[in-house]
């Protein structure tokens, strides 16, 4: 074990991945069409485009917007940790860093599970004493739900609105 | 069960339909504990003394791993834990789930008081009277930071939280005077921030709603002051004496020498007087805290002129009597408080902005501002 | 460690300093200390940092137990009482208990248990000690301009908005702290990972390393979280960027849950340490390998994992769902299991083995006593039914004190005494600090304990007088009592100690004949830990009961 | 980065080591946690985003028209151009081929100020419109068509937090790869003999750009939440 350190380099020369310049163009090539492809999905409104045909709500076209783009993201990041950052040529443990913050966000995104839990609960509305189903998502403390004109219910004499 | 410390009691007054159950819950938690800590701690004495070094114990065959024995102690916490956990979580959602009909009551929490509103029209602050038997819903909103709603004798707690309602209810089973308690910690006077829930007879609750909703006619000026003073709750912090730790007593202040946090003497004049009401933050009496909210939106020139002649007169407030004995031993200078707010607690504001936000930091109401402003706008 | 075959390294005598010199001898000049990269002298330094600011914190709990003696709350102010309470858990949690154990003992120990000359990012580990140190002087900054208000949890819109107090800077230091806390988590997981000696396989790892592994991994992962919130908060106060004002329809609760989705797991931060110092003493003690290792190894992670995922019983009367209380209340309930598995371990190594009750394992078996009370009153703030009455009073605030002074400062100084004479090569005096240990216990009992029944009852926390409630004063003035006792239990061991650094005997290489690669060097060890290359050949706790108590009885019968 | 205990020929190899290979996955996978810990810290950032997105859609999608999709757009470019350039710059690095690092460390330093100008250029715009939150937040409320303001100025404080965080990084980045190029410039051993510094740089680099790819659909390609015309915001 008595080899000097930068005969170790030397020796882990050949062991190491040095990759054609063209695996670097092609990846960044790819990159490039995803780009576009983000920007070019964004400018089709496809909630506009559900709704008249398809009779689908807007809501879902909506969506399909959101889960495009955050999703081609997801693929750019994929293509980027695997092929710029060479994990996918790592060590196993290389690996196994590497995913374990993308693997600890969706822990951190279950806070979400509070939010939507909200809506669904059995609140009594304020002002009067029937359950409601909340039917506007009222996801977070919106200032909104909260400056409740009671005037637009009819249950205007319950409470003065001067307290609130 | 009531045990005693030195004729403390060692238990909070069960005084809600949730106290029974949730005592009984933890005292099952308690026995767990108990014989859990007793037999872990004393085998572990035990072990010490009997494996002592040297001692004549039997070391044979010492184990080092026994996966039969471990699965139990797996097992036995994780079958306590679900029963328990089962039990508790009944509990907790009778708890968040008012019942349909109960009687609806508002609260503000504010830095540093609440201020109740009952279904009648009736208002007050720091105190909280509720009739007996009675399902009680508890309807929250704080006005600047994060408060909790606790009345530690019916088991129950919520944050108030700004910019959203909270909830609890409860039915008191026991006429009496428990704590009222803020327990989210919210600034200087956070100790402060509390009163008692009275729970009365239902038909003394009916007669208190039908009192406070009166007025009376043709005034003096004084009169009409002292009017306003019980009306809008002054008296809840400047009491008959110097008790009360939010504020100083305004008997028989006028024409005296007051000292100011800053250390400046100022004559006790109307001038003074009035400056002190509109814009309480630059005439803080040595010993006091800013706990009083800025009235300058509140009071016409009108009112402030009648609470001057009314504190000119002497403020010497009639302290009346409850029907209402104390629950717990002991409670004196809350107590006093408690009780001139009994009479003062009640009616309306004139102001559309109960709006106490003294401790505000000095760069940030530009942002409060907007909100108020627009808050005015709907 | 018998067998643990030792070579001397051919190629490698440059890395060895001259055999008289051991890692505190070795350069006597301020800036050899403070250049180090060594790091036993950067868990030196910490040791020296930690100690001074836990007094520092212990003096404002000081303040805040004889504040609380009488219920009129006559001592102080209350804007000076808040800022006190907010200083003594700013102090001892930020400054003290997240970096007590791990960066003390785990930065000491790491490296010689595993067999390694440094951890793996040496200079990183020097960088740790000094963002450390600027978080420490941002919150003494902080507290000598007036202090802040809003107790260590800096909810929001208190800290955001309202309050008038030096937030920022607190806020400040303790985002500094945090990345110290992240560096010195990358070091301890990269180093386990990758600096272990050869033969030094995971299942041979002392179980001090397993808990300082689980809360590596905890420091990297939630670090971050609480760091950018608090960070957010500054933003709020200095920039006025609305991300939890309310006025705007921002959620303040949001704020709970990612303060909480740190701040719960790092109570394992400050815990799982402590179960590794009382793994390694309880079978150093018992002369008997413990009982259940890998059960003790998967519940230091399965506690690291879980921890993650129960956040939210911080927030069961906070406007949170009452759904997802239900689910947090049952993944609470799952994870006292663990802690369970890991008491009842260590009960069982103690059977059958030779127990020596030398200082740290009077220390350990405190520890064990005090958190079995912690962890006992666990249930009655998990279950959700129970804790919307105890939530925040002083049942709460007596739970935590029970885990996380009983358990964490217990388990601190266990490991001090324990490995006090590998870090300095002197013996103390072993008597003293025994009563010692039994002193903290009982003065810690009579301190706490009564906060449960008074919590009970519903005082609430962070009150500064409580004239309105008089039947909760008898318990004040018991817990105010005991805090005294505690302090002196607290004080003594920094007498004792001092004084063997100068007059203490000479310890030798291994003063509790225990097994386990720190004591095969020598004490205190050189500067690159061995003199001979490492290489591992037997299972971690080669204690043999049996040989032993056959040995001591014939030593007995040999003297009768 | 050269360890000042032992000689000179031994400043490649650390003390602590006993070959390279150790050394050098050591280094990235603590390159690894550290990013771990900058998905941590991001990853709060754009939970907190997607409530408030959840919540105030529609302010949001008007407050978002603000932004300009081409400005954003030319960053995006410019970023993975950049990200390109590092890539290649580390397969130089293990060629050994200075110039050719020294080069494509120019050119990715060249883009990282490109991309803080172009934000220097959006900021500037946003605070000549006072729409940066706080007392000076005063927008012309014309370009909202009805938008909540608060919900507007949440969006701008959400938008100057996560951006200008990510801004910093980017600093931050100028000056590693700053300090890393020099260090090629001046060939030390440390990072001529092995091509892991620059390895460890360019990791960092790619995670800058990673961030911004997210940050880029999510602040500037809003799509419309709701029918046909504008809608009423709840």
């Amino acid at each position: 074990m008595a080899k000097s350190p930068l005969a170790a380099v030397h020796d882990d020369h050949g062991g190491h991945h040095i990759h054609a310049n063209s695996m670097y163009v092609k990846t960044a090539g790819i990159l490039a069409v995803f780009m576009v492809l983000t920007i070019a999905a964004a400018q089709i409104d496809i909630g506009h485009i559900l709704t008249k045909p398809l009779g689908l709500s807007h809501q879902v076209g909506y969506w399909v917007n959101n889960v495009i783009a955050v999703g081609i993201a997801g693929v750019k990041t994929y293509i980027v940790v695997m092929y710029f950052m060479h994990v996918k040529w790592a060590s196993s443990l290389g690996k196994l860093f590497a995913l374990m913050g993308f693997f600890f966000i969706p822990v951190l995104f279950s806070v979400w599970t509070d939010f939507y839990f909200r809506q669904h609960e059995p609140v009594a509305h304020w002002y009067n004493n029937d359950y409601v189903e909340s039917a506007t998502p009222r996801i977070i403390g919106s200032t909104d739900g909260a400056k409740i004109n009671p005037g637009e219910e009819g249950t205007q004499n319950r409470i003065p609105k001067s307290v609130w | 069960m009531n045990w005693n410390l030195f004729n403390y009691p060692m238990n909070p007054p069960q005084a809600s339909n949730f106290a029974s159950e949730h005592d009984a819950l933890f005292y099952a938690i308690v026995a767990q504990a108990v014989f859990f800590g007793l037999l872990t701690f004393a085998l572990i004495l035990w072990f010490a003394v009997k494996f002592k070094k040297g001692s004549k114990a039997d070391r044979s065959s010492p184990q080092y791993e026994n996966a039969r024995m471990e699965f139990w102690w797996v097992l036995v916490p994780t079958v306590l834990g679900l029963a328990t956990f089962f039990w508790s979580t009944k509990i907790f959602v009778d708890m968040r789930t008012p019942p349909k009909n109960a009687k609806e009551i508002f609260v503000v929490g504010k830095q540093w008081m609440w201020h109740v509103q009952h279904p009648d029209g009736v208002r007050e602050n720091n105190t909280l009277h509720v009739p007996v038997d009675t399902d009680v819903k508890i309807t929250m909103i704080s006005q600047d930071v994060i408060h909790a709603f606790y009345i530690p004798a019916f088991r129950v707690q919520f944050m108030t939280v700004p910019g959203r309602y909270t909830q609890l209810w409860f039915r008191p089973t026991k006429v009496g005077r428990y704590h009222l308690f803020c327990n989210m910690y919210c600034g200087t006077q956070h100790s402060e921030m509390g009163g008692s829930v009275i729970v009365m007879p239902k038909r003394e609750y009916a007669d208190w709603i039908a009192q406070n909703g009166q007025v009376r006619e043709n005034l003096t000026a004084a009169q009409t002051g002292e009017k306003l003073f019980n009306k809008i709750g002054c008296g809840n912090c400047h009491g008959a004496n110097d008790l009360i730790p939010r504020g100083p007593s305004l008997r028989g202040i006028f024409g005296k020498s007051r000292e100011t946090t800053d250390g400046r003497k100022w004559i006790a004049d109307e001038s003074y007087i009035r400056e002190a009401i509109m814009r309480p933050a630059e005439k803080v009496t040595k010993g006091y805290g800013l706990t009083m909210p800025a009235y300058d939106k509140t009071f016409s020139e009108e009112d402030i002129m009648n609470l001057v002649a009314y504190i000119k007169s002497g403020a010497s407030q009639s302290i009346p009597t409850s029907t209402i004995a104390a629950a717990m031993p002991g409670i004196q200078a809350r107590d006093l408080a408690g009780k001139a707010g009994l009479n003062s607690n009640a009616m309306q504001f004139n102001s559309d902005r109960a709006d106490a936000t003294p401790t505000r930091r000095g760069s940030a109401p530009s942002v409060g501002a907007l909100a108020v402003e627009k808050g005015d706008q709907q | 460690m018998s067998t643990t075959v030792k070579t001397e390294v051919g190629g490698m005598e440059h890395f060895h300093t001259n055999p008289e010199l051991n890692y505190l001898t070795n350069g006597h000049s301020i800036r050899s200390w403070l250049l180090t990269e060594d790091h036993k002298r950067i868990a030196m330094l910490y040791l020296m940092s930690v100690t001074l600011f836990f007094f520092i914190g212990g003096l404002a709990a000081a303040g805040v137990r004889y504040e609380l003696m009488s219920p009129a709350g006559n001592l102080m102010e209350s804007e000076t009482y808040n800022k006190l309470f907010t200083a003594h858990g700013t102090v001892m949690v930020f400054l003290f208990l997240l970096v007590a154990i791990p960066a003390v003992l785990g930065n000491f120990l790491i490296p010689l248990m595993i067999g390694a000359r440094d951890l793996a990012f040496p200079r990183l580990n020097l960088l740790s000690w000094y963002l450390y140190m600027a978080a420490g002087t941002c919150i003494m900054l902080a507290m000598l301009a007036g202090g802040a208000d809003t107790g260590w949890t800096f909810y929001t819109p208190y800290s955001s908005m309202y309050s008038n107090s030096n937030v920022s800077l607190t806020l400040l230091g303790v985002f500094l702290g945090g990345f110290s806390s992240i560096t010195t988590g990358m070091n301890f997981v990269i180093t386990i990972h990758k600096m272990r000696a050869p033969g030094m396989t995971w299942f041979r790892l002392p179980l001090f390393i397993w808990g300082h592994y689980a809360t590596g991994v905890i420091m990297l992962l939630g670090t971050p979280v609480v760091a950018i919130t608090l960070l957010c908060v500054i933003f709020e106060r200095t920039f006025q960027l609305p991300i939890y004002s309310p006025e705007l329809g921002g959620d303040p609760v949001l704020f709970q849950h990612m303060f909480w989705f740190y701040s719960h797991p790092a109570v394992y931060i400050m815990i799982l340490p402590a179960f590794g110092v009382i793994s390694e003493i309880m079978t150093a003690f018992s002369r008997k390998r413990v009982f259940g290792y890998h059960m003790i190894a998967f519940s230091s992670l399965a506690i690291a994992f879980l921890g993650f995922l129960v956040w939210g019983h911080h927030m069961f009367v906070s406007s949170q769902s009452m759904y997802q209380a239900v689910i947090f209340s049952l993944l609470t309930f799952l994870l006292a299991v663990p802690s369970a598995i890991k008491v009842w371990n260590w009960t069982a190594t103690m059977y059958k083995g030779n127990v020596v009750l030398s200082s740290p394992m009077i220390y350990g078996i405190g520890f064990q006593g005090l958190f079995l009370v912690g962890g006992l009153t666990g249930p009655f703030l998990a279950s959700a039914g129970n804790d919307v009455h105890l939530s925040a009073t002083y049942f709460v605030v007596a739970h935590f004190h029970y885990v996380m002074v009983g358990g964490s400062i217990m388990g601190f100084l266990a490991g001090l005494h324990y490995w006090w004479p590998k870090m300095t090569g002197r013996l103390y005096n072993e008597s003293i600090a025994k009563w010692n240990g039994i002193l903290v216990f009982v003065g810690f009992n009579l301190t706490f304990f009564p906060q449960f029944i008074v919590g009970w009852m519903g005082m609430p926390r962070r009150y500064h007088y409580y004239y309105f409630a008089p039947e909760f004063t008898p318990y004040h003035i018991l817990s105010t009592m005991g805090s005294s006792v505690l302090g002196v239990g607290f004080a003594v061991p920094a007498f004792y100690l001092l004084h063997s650094l100068f007059k203490g005997e000479k310890a030798g290489d291994n003063p509790w004949n225990a097994h386990g690669l720190e004591w095969a060097t020598s004490s205190p060890p050189p500067t690159e830990n061995f003199r001979y290359k490492v290489i591992v050949s037997d299972d971690v706790y080669d204690y043999d009961p049996v040989a032993e108590h056959e040995n001591d009885m014939m030593a007995a019968g040999g003297k009768a | 980065m050269s360890h000042a205990a032992h000689g000179d020929e031994f400043n490649v190899l650390k003390f602590q080591y006993e070959d390279m290979d150790q050394q050098n996955d050591s280094y990235i996978v603590g390159m690894w946690t550290f990013l771990v810990t900058e998905v941590m810290f991001f990853g709060m950032l754009f939970l907190t985003y997607s409530f408030y997105r959840a919540n105030y859609q529609n302010d949001w999608f008007k407050a978002h028209g603000e932004l300009s999709w081409q400005l954003g757009g030319i960053n995006t470019a410019n970023l993975l151009f950049s990200s390109f350039l590092m890539a290649t710059a580390v397969r130089q690095a293990q060629l050994k081929n200075r110039m050719g690092v020294l080069m494509r460390l120019g050119g990715v330093l060249a883009c990282a100020f490109v991309f803080l100008g172009i934000k220097y250029v959006e900021y500037s715009e946003k605070y000549a419109h006072h729409l940066f939150p706080g007392p000076g937040f005063a927008p012309e409320v014309s370009h909202f068509q009805g938008a909540n303001l608060d919900h507007v100025q949440l969006f701008f404080g959400l938008y100057f937090a996560m951006t200008g965080l990510h801004g910093v990084h980017v600093l931050v980045g100028i000056l590693v790869i700053g300090a890393l190029g020099m260090m090629w410039f001046k060939g030390k051993k440390i990072v001529t003999e092995d091509y892991i510094p620059t390895e460890l740089v360019g990791l960092y680099w790619h995670f800058v750009d990673i961030v911004w790819i997210f940050l880029y659909p999510l602040f500037y390609l809003m799509p419309n939440p709701s029918a046909g015309s504008g809608g009423g915001s709840h």
